[in-house]
Order: structure tokens, then C-alpha cells, then sequence
């Protein structure tokens, strides 16, 4: 399937969308794109901490909802779209439900075991709680009430055709949002026979029976960086910081790298390559699943 | 400042130096990561790092890092889990020390990283808490970096991202069930700002190399206590910068203009 | 360090003590016999099914409570000893808090997190709920109140020196209970050199900050089974089912099994290991942790 | 019954019968680990299994096991998790079909398999729950499976671990708010029971070749209904059969006196 056909088919107008569990790696950047590019609308964006895509969504107007710890650019600063919106509406209004990391996890993970809340100590004492029903304050503890993501995409080192994929390096909130979710999209930088994948069922992080659509898109985290795959594309994080400053100047970003692109492998096509491409190999000790 | 070195460069040096060895150090964006480099490499040998994004470490990423999710930091960690056993950890109050970036913060410690004005038509929206409130809730104590400037360091913060001593009053966190020890110290361009250990009120604690005190207070939206013991702060040494340079070599963090 | 160590300094008489996390293999038998040996008594057995160990230690009287969803032989059947204790006192009375395996899972969750419970669906209209203040019915939901180990002991796979360890099949409720235990005790079947694990920080369950102890134990999970490394030794488990039916027979096994054997390596001296051997590898495809 | 089969096999048929195609089905101790492989490999190719240790398959193992947890379980499974990734699925109506092995149950389908007599001071002390109040409660239909006595199957229960159809009252389960629709059957040594769809009392669906309804009736603890269309439960398939032997090459389910 390409990604263009999973994101039209599984993230509808109006979805709740988990990305960028990650955090700083792994963002599916592509299909973040994608989701401009098909002009999605009202979505309500779910996840820790978003190193510009939320931003990126926002100032294309895809966005009514953000339910996250953190929008902006993690090397660079703010979020220039997130900012334009919530401060004037621009390009409209934005809602926004603000989290601490630690409770957007306890939020899915609420979500995933089907239980209204999880209390906590954390955010006591911090005005996230207020004017949130989401986040309320009884006994001493803040219960932190579950939020269920429509759609989680992840972008994951391999995966093969029927839904089984591998991750490693850290997860952020990945797992506690596909589970959460009703439905996974996987984007992927191999796809792989199933024998690779099944040789090793303890690096499959999400259940086959939630993954509806496995693409196979190199590159899909780029600017983001991917143990094994990509390093981080420094300079699109400053450029695109320094261009989203304004509204034109975000607009001109979007027409570029987004909209006059039709799709990852001419997003690639751009960009230099090699010197983001992690090349020399750190293997791991394999395990052994022996049974006889 | 010095010409051997960036405020940049002192600033790291002087958060590097709030990590005993020993410590679990849950180190947030940016400086902070050079911070644990160098205090690993110096003074703190057995200290550890605790990433949010779900990584454990014993020793600084063998490359630059722009983000603690660049694949040098993944490689060769201890531990690469998920955000919440991380947090797990702090919960439990195992972190010692937590690094929090801040944008504005007052002089009860408290930081936001949220809103500038009304929240509901705020005149500027930050990126927010990320995971600042729960280090500034767990941790057992924590350090914020920021430039020193009227309009950062503010009599009280209009919104309470990451909450610090509150209002001030004896015992506020407790009373608010918060677990850790709050803020011990705000390392800024200009000076080191502390908090008596029970809480309260910040106060100089040490003003950098060649920095005035009258500079430090101006910059300042409260009227700044002044320690008795106040003192330059130490230079960064030549190890120190070495460790700094070796982390950052581009200066990307601590000499390019921001 | 020796297992008879570990278990001396850092398991006293009293302790809340998590084992068989991962429910039927990889069960910590090595360091509950030495906990037998070593008169260790008022434990607090904190599991998900305890396949024969808990029964076992029940028996040899060092157990005051019981924190479990399941207490018996799962090839076989009933636990006899347990039997014994709550029906009639013998050894000695025992405390029960009935659990599911879910329910479990979240009181683990929950202490590991420092939240006070976890509200859940489950249990619902379930017995297990009368009587048990730490699981309340209230608006609805269950709340699966913190339960916290003292000592969680795991057997992994591969671990080094310095507390790293690799684990891999079903986890049961092993991350929970070891994030929520005060410290963590392994045993494991190699002790291999740090680069060994460090090669793969996302196969790492337990972070070494929480680790207390690792000992070299090879089949110190026999008779239960590991991947890659032992079958389950079903016989064993039939032979304690037909002996421990009686106090006199538990008595006669005790002796035989645990007693009047001195450590790990006599007890597997005294089996045909060659049947129980995993022999043929089945490796798992490495990943790749290239940085550069 | 016939010399070709076992009680146990003919049980294990029954059970499988009760998988459909495409089922995600929570694998329960023993018996149901057969039924799971010979659905698998007959009329049910893709259902998978889920395990409560962590594991998910859409095949049965290579080797015989003698718990979940054997090695050849791991081998080749979808996926190898703790048991709240598994009970998260079930928590969220993704389990069609839930396994629940019982020690004794009442007529609206309550499982104990806790305390016989008193919990303070019981007769006999069963193991427990282990995850089956989960899959009672969570699973949208389930099956139990047990030894057809008057002891086991009776009028009421004294310990509800695995609620079924609760007081038999309209409703019951919603009203409770258990999520899923309850026991649809019990699978015996001598016939299946069934319940209706909207739940309440077992009646009588089938009786196993060659036993009669009377005897099915003495070896019940209350008055059985018996369905129209009560007949006969089918005899395993030839297919049926050589799959469960297959499974169990050594009958240690289905052929040792237990």
C-alpha cells in the first residue's frame, strides 16, 4: 500500500492522530506530509513531544485539537505555526490540552487498559490542571483521564507485509499509544520477509491485529533521525525554524518541501543524502529462541 | 566574560557542577546534556543520565547530539526503554537532580514554560511543560538554565508550568503533596540564583566573572536577596571547556548566537 | 556473587518478594530453594501463577502472605501445600489477597508509577473484591491499590557484571514488578561481557540502578523452562504433584530436592539434563544501532 | 463413549468448534492450548491465539507443550509482550473468544475456582483466578471446560472468581458494567451446555455419543433445561483427531487418567 493510500483510507477528517510517540527520533514525517497534502482537516493531534511536525500540521490548517506535552523544534525553539494560532488564530483557532510527558503516557496507557484514569502525583502543584476536566484533582492526586488515539502511525526500522514490525532504540510513548489506538499505520524502512520479523518477537512492539496499513517509505522520518538508519537533519530543523518565523515565510517552507513534493522519494530526491545516512553498522548480539 | 570562554560555556560548566558523583541525573534538552557530559568526565564519574524519551546512561554519546534522540546517544545506553519507566523511576524519587529548560521563572523558583499572558489568548504560547512539570513535581532537586533578562526572571510567573516553592510559604510543597525538593538553584547568563534548602525565596548566590551584582539586579524582576556568602562563580576550567568543546566541537550549542 | 549471598543480604525475614513474573518460564527455583535453605520466614509472595514455587515455599514455612492471581502446579493441578495452609493452618496460617493475572499486572503498575491504585474494569462482579480494602469498588471501576516488592527476584538469559541483563520471550508482569520493586535480584543462565548487552539497550528490562545483585546460575529457573536454554522438566512437576499431596511427601521432596542439597549445582547433578537441554539455536536477526 | 476417541479429545473437538474464523481467541491453561491448534489447522485458519504470559500466534507451536510458557510457544510467535499488552486487547473488546478452565460452576455460568466452602476457612482451597475473572469479565464470549459431576456443576456457586450470567437476572452483566456478553458455553466430559444470547440460565445443547440425558441430568446439580434441539455432539473428525494427537503425541492431555 503507499502512503498515500493508507493515510486517505485510516486518518478521516476529524481523526484523533498519535504521532511522534518517539519523541525526538522516528517521527513519521511522511505522513505528516501526506496528511497536508491530502488536505485533511480537524484533526486532533495526540503526543509527548513534537520536533516540528505538529507545528508543521498546524500552520497547514489540519489541525482543530492538540493534545500534547510539548509543540515547537527541539533544537531550535519555538513552534512559529503553534504559536501564530494560538495567540491569533492563525491560520484558525486551535485547542489545546496541555500534558507534562509523564501524563500524555498514563493518559494512553489509561486508554489502552480500558480504565477512565490513572491517578498520579505528577502535575500537582502546576497549572495544567486548570480549566481541564481531563486532569482533575481529588484525594491528593491528579487523575489523569485516558485519551484514545483513532489513529497512531510509528515509523519503525522493518516491518513485514502482514504487520509484524521491528523497533528499537528508545520508545517514548509508542507502546502505550498503539495499543491505545484503534488502529496502527506503520511506516517502514525495510520491508522484510516475515522470518525476520518472527525470528525475534520480543522487538515486535505493536500486536498485527491493530496495524491496518504497512508502507514501505525509506526515509519516512526525515529530518528526524532513526537508530541503525538516519541521523538527524540538523539544518531542515534550523531552516525550517528560521522560514516559519512568518506566515509567508511557512507558506513558501510548505510549497516547498511539502506541497511541490508529491511524495517521500522526491522529498529525498532534494535533499544530500550521504551525509545523513548512518552507514557504519553496530550489530547486536542476537538471541537465541531455540526450543529443541 | 572572559574571552576564553562563552557564557554559554560557563553556564554548562556551572551546572555540570551541580551533579555529585554518584548522582541519577534526569537531564532534560540542550545544555543540560553537555552539563552531564562534562561532570561525567570531570568530577562525577559514576553518574548516570535518565532521558525521557526512554534511554539510561553511564557516560556521554560518543558524538554531537542535537536532540537526546540522536542515534549516538541510543548507542551504547544502558537501558532503551519507554517514557513512563523512566518516569517510574522519578516517581520513586531515584533521580537526584533534574535539569528544566525555562523561559520565564519567579522568585519562588516556579517556571513557565507555557504562556505569556491570558492563556486563552495568550500574547505569546510557548511550547510548554514537555517533561518539565513532572521533573520539577519528582525529582528530588532540580537546576533551570536560562539568559538573564527583566523579562525572564519575574517577581511571580502568570502560569506555573513546573512548579517550584510555590507561594513561598514554609512548606508549600509538601502541603501540595509534591515528592522531590524543588528548585536548588537558576544558572542564567549572568549568575548562579539559589534556594535556602527548605524552600521559599531565591537568592544570589554567585555572580559570573566579571558580572556585577548592581547588572545581576537590574536584569532581575524582584528585588534579589543577596547571599553573604556570594562570590564569583569558578571559571570553567581548562578540563572542563576541553569536555565541552569535545561534546559540542561546532558550538553549536554553546557558541553560535541564538 | 553467590546465590546464597544475595539471598542473605538482600532477602530478610519479612520481605515482600516478587518471583515468577513471567508467569510459567524463567521462575527463579535456584534462589526460592536457597530462600528454603536459608529459613527465610513471614515472606510476602508477591506473583501473577506461580508454577509449584510459591507452593514450596509455602510448605517449607517461610511465606506469611500470599499477593497472587493463580497458586498451584499448571501441568497438574492443584497447589497442596497452599491447600494445606489455608484449609488448615498447616505449617503455619497464611494471608491470601487474591488477584487476577490483569489485576496484578496494574497493582504492580501502579507502584512503579508511585500512583495509589489503577480503576480497571476487571474484577467487576467478581468475589475477589469482597473483603480486599486494596481493591474497591467505586463509580464503576475496580481500583487495583499499589503493590510494592521489596526484592523482585528474575531469572534472565544473559546478564554482566555490573547488572545488565538481556531478556527475551514473554514477560509476564517482569518490567512492572521489577520497576516497582526497591531492588532487583538476577540470576542468569551466562555472564557475559558488558559489550554483550550494551550492544542491545532495548532487550534490557530492568534499569541496573535498581539491580542489587547478579548471580551466574545456570538452570536456576530448572524445572521451569527458558527460551533458548531449558525445556520445562514436566516430570519434575508431576513427581512434586504426587509427593507434596501429603505433608509427610512435601516433606520427603523437601528433603530430597531442597534440603539436602546444598546448592544449584547439586540439584543439577542429581537430573538427566541432556532431554532438558536446548540445544538446537534459533537466532534472532540482529539490529542495527550504527550512529555514523 | 466410542473406542476411537478419549473424553478429552472429544472435549477438545467440541472446543475448537467454538473458535470461528478469524477469531482472536485468549488461550486459557491446558485443553484449550489443543482446541486453539486443531480450529488453527481445520476450519479456522486464520484465528489467532493470545496468551496471558505475552504471546500472540496464528499457529500452533512446533513441539508439544506443557504450559503457555514452553519454549516452542516463544518460537515463531507474532508477538512476545508482558500480560497487560495482552489484557489491553481484551480490555478493549478485541477478544472474540476467551478459554476459562473451571473447578466449578453454578447455572448462570459463575466459575469458582477460588474457595469451596467458606474463604476464611474453606473445604478446599482451589489456585485462583490466574487471568480467568479477566477473560470472564473483559473477553467477548467465553467457554469453559470441566469434568461433568454433580460436585462441580451446581446450583449456585459459593465464590463467583469468573462471573458469568451473575443471579441469571436480566441484564445482570451491564448492569455491573462487566464488559463482555459472558459464558456461551461449558464444554464436559459428558455434553455441552449453552447459554442464550442475552445470557441467564445454561440448558442442555448437546449430549456427547452414546450418553444419555438422564445421565447428563444426575450428574447436574440443578435442574437442566434441554433444548429443542438437543442432539447429539458431533464425534471429532478424522481430522480433528489426528490434530490433537499431532499436539499431544504423548495423550498428556487427553489420554493420562488425571
Amino acid at each position: 500500500m503507499s502512503l498515500a493510500q493508507a493515510v486517505e483510507r485510516f486518518v478521516p477528517d476529524g481523526a484523533a492522530v498519535a504521532m511522534g510517540c518517539c519523541l525526538e527520533p522516528a517521527i513519521p514525517f511522511a505522513a505528516g506530509h501526506e496528511l497536508i497534502r491530502q488536505q485533511r482537516r480537524d484533526l486532533k493531534l495526540i503526543g509527548p513531544i513534537s520536533d516540528s511536525l505538529f507545528d508543521q500540521l498546524i500552520g497547514a490548517g489540519c489541525v482543530a485539537e492538540v493534545v500534547a506535552a510539548w509543540v515547537g523544534n527541539v533544537s531550535e525553539g519555538l513552534g512559529h505555526c503553534y504559536r501564530r494560532a494560538v495567540e491569533s488564530g492563525d491560520p484558525w483557532t486551535l485547542t489545546v490540552r496541555d500534558h507534562s510527558n509523564f501524563s500524555i503516557s498514563l493518559a494512553l496507557w489509561a486508554a489502552a487498559w480500558n480504565s477512565p484514569y490513572i491517578p498520579t502525583p505528577t502535575l500537582l502543584g502546576s497549572d495544567i490542571l486548570s480549566g481541564q476536566a481531563a486532569l482533575e484533582l481529588v484525594d491528593g492526586s491528579v487523575r489523569v483521564g485516558a485519551v484514545r488515539p483513532d489513529v497512531c502511525v510509528l515509523h519503525v526500522q522493518r516491518a513485514d507485509a502482514g504487520g509484524r514490525a521491528h523497533t528499537w532504540g528508545p520508545l517514548g510513548v509508542a507502546q502505550e499509544a498503539a495499543l491505545a489506538a484503534q488502529r496502527v499505520i506503520l511506516t517502514c524502512e525495510q520491508l522484510v520477509e516475515p522470518e525476520v520479523i518472527l525470528s525475534d518477537p520480543s522487538r515486535v512492539l505493536v500486536p498485527e491485529t491493530k496495524v491496518v496499513a504497512v508502507v514501505h517509505e525509506p526515509g519516512g522520518c526525515l529530518p528526524s533521525p532513526l537508530p541503525g538508519y538516519w541521523k538527524r537533519d540538523h539544518a531542515a530543523f534550523r531552516e525550517y525554524a528560521a522560514l516559519s518565523r512568518t506566515a509567508e515565510g511557512f507558506g513558501r517552507w510548505l510549497r516547498e518541501w511539502v506541497l511541490d513534493v508529491p511524495d517521500r522519494a522526491a522529498y529525498l530526491a532534494k535533499l544530500e543524502l550521504d551525509p545523513l545516512r548512518i552507514t557504519r553498522r553496530l550489530l547486536s548480539e542476537p538471541a537465541d529462541y531455540g526450543y529443541e | 566574560m572572559s574571552e576564553r570562554f562563552t557564557a554559554q560555556e560557563l553556564m554548562v560548566a556551572a551546572a555540570a557542577r551541580e551533579i555529585r558523583d554518584g548522582d541519577l541525573v534526569f537531564v532534560g534538552m540542550r545544555l543540560p546534556v553537555l552539563a552531564y557530559g562534562v561532570a561525567r568526565n570531570t568530577h562525577a564519574p559514576n553518574a548516570r543520565a535518565l532521558f525521557e524519551l526512554g534511554l539510561l546512561r553511564d557516560r556521554p554519546a560518543d558524538a554531537f547530539l542535537g536532540t537526546m534522540g540522536d542515534p549516538p546517544n541510543v548507542a551504547g545506553s544502558l537501558w532503551a526503554t519507554g517514557t513512563s519507566s523512566t518516569m517510574a523511576l522519578m516517581a520513586q524519587g531515584d533521580v537526584n537532580l533534574g535539569f528544566i529548560g525555562g523561559a520565564e521563572v519567579d522568585r519562588f523558583g516556579n517556571l513557565n514554560t507555557s504562556y505569556i499572558g491570558s492563556p486563552a489568548r495568550p500574547q505569546l504560547k510557548l511550547p510548554g511543560s514537555g517533561g518539565g512539570a513532572d521533573i520539577a513535581i519528582l525529582s528530588q532537586r532540580w537546576v533551570t538554565l536560562m539568559s538573564h533578562e527583566p523579562r525572564r526572571l519575574v517577581e511571580r510567573v502568570s502560569y506555573v508550568t513546573s512548579p517550584g516553592h510555590g507561594d513561598g510559604s514554609p512548606g508549600w510543597r509538601r502541603r501540595h503533596g509534591l515528592l522531590g525538593g524543588g528548585p536548588a538553584a537558576i544558572v542564567t547568563t549572568l549568575a548562579v540564583l539559589r534556594f535556602p534548602p527548605q524552600g521559599g525565596e531565591a537568592y544570589l548566590g554567585s555572580v559570573h566573572p566579571g558580572v556585577e551584582v548592581a547588572q545581576v539586579q537590574a536584569a532581575t524582576g524582584w528585588r534579589l536577596e543577596v547571599s553573604e556568602e556570594c562570590a564569583a562563580t569558578p571559571e570553567p576550567s581548562r578540563e572542563e571547556l576541553a569536555q565541552i568543546r569535545r561534546l559540542d566541537p561546532g558550538g553549536f550549542w554553546t557558541r553560535r548566537s541564538r
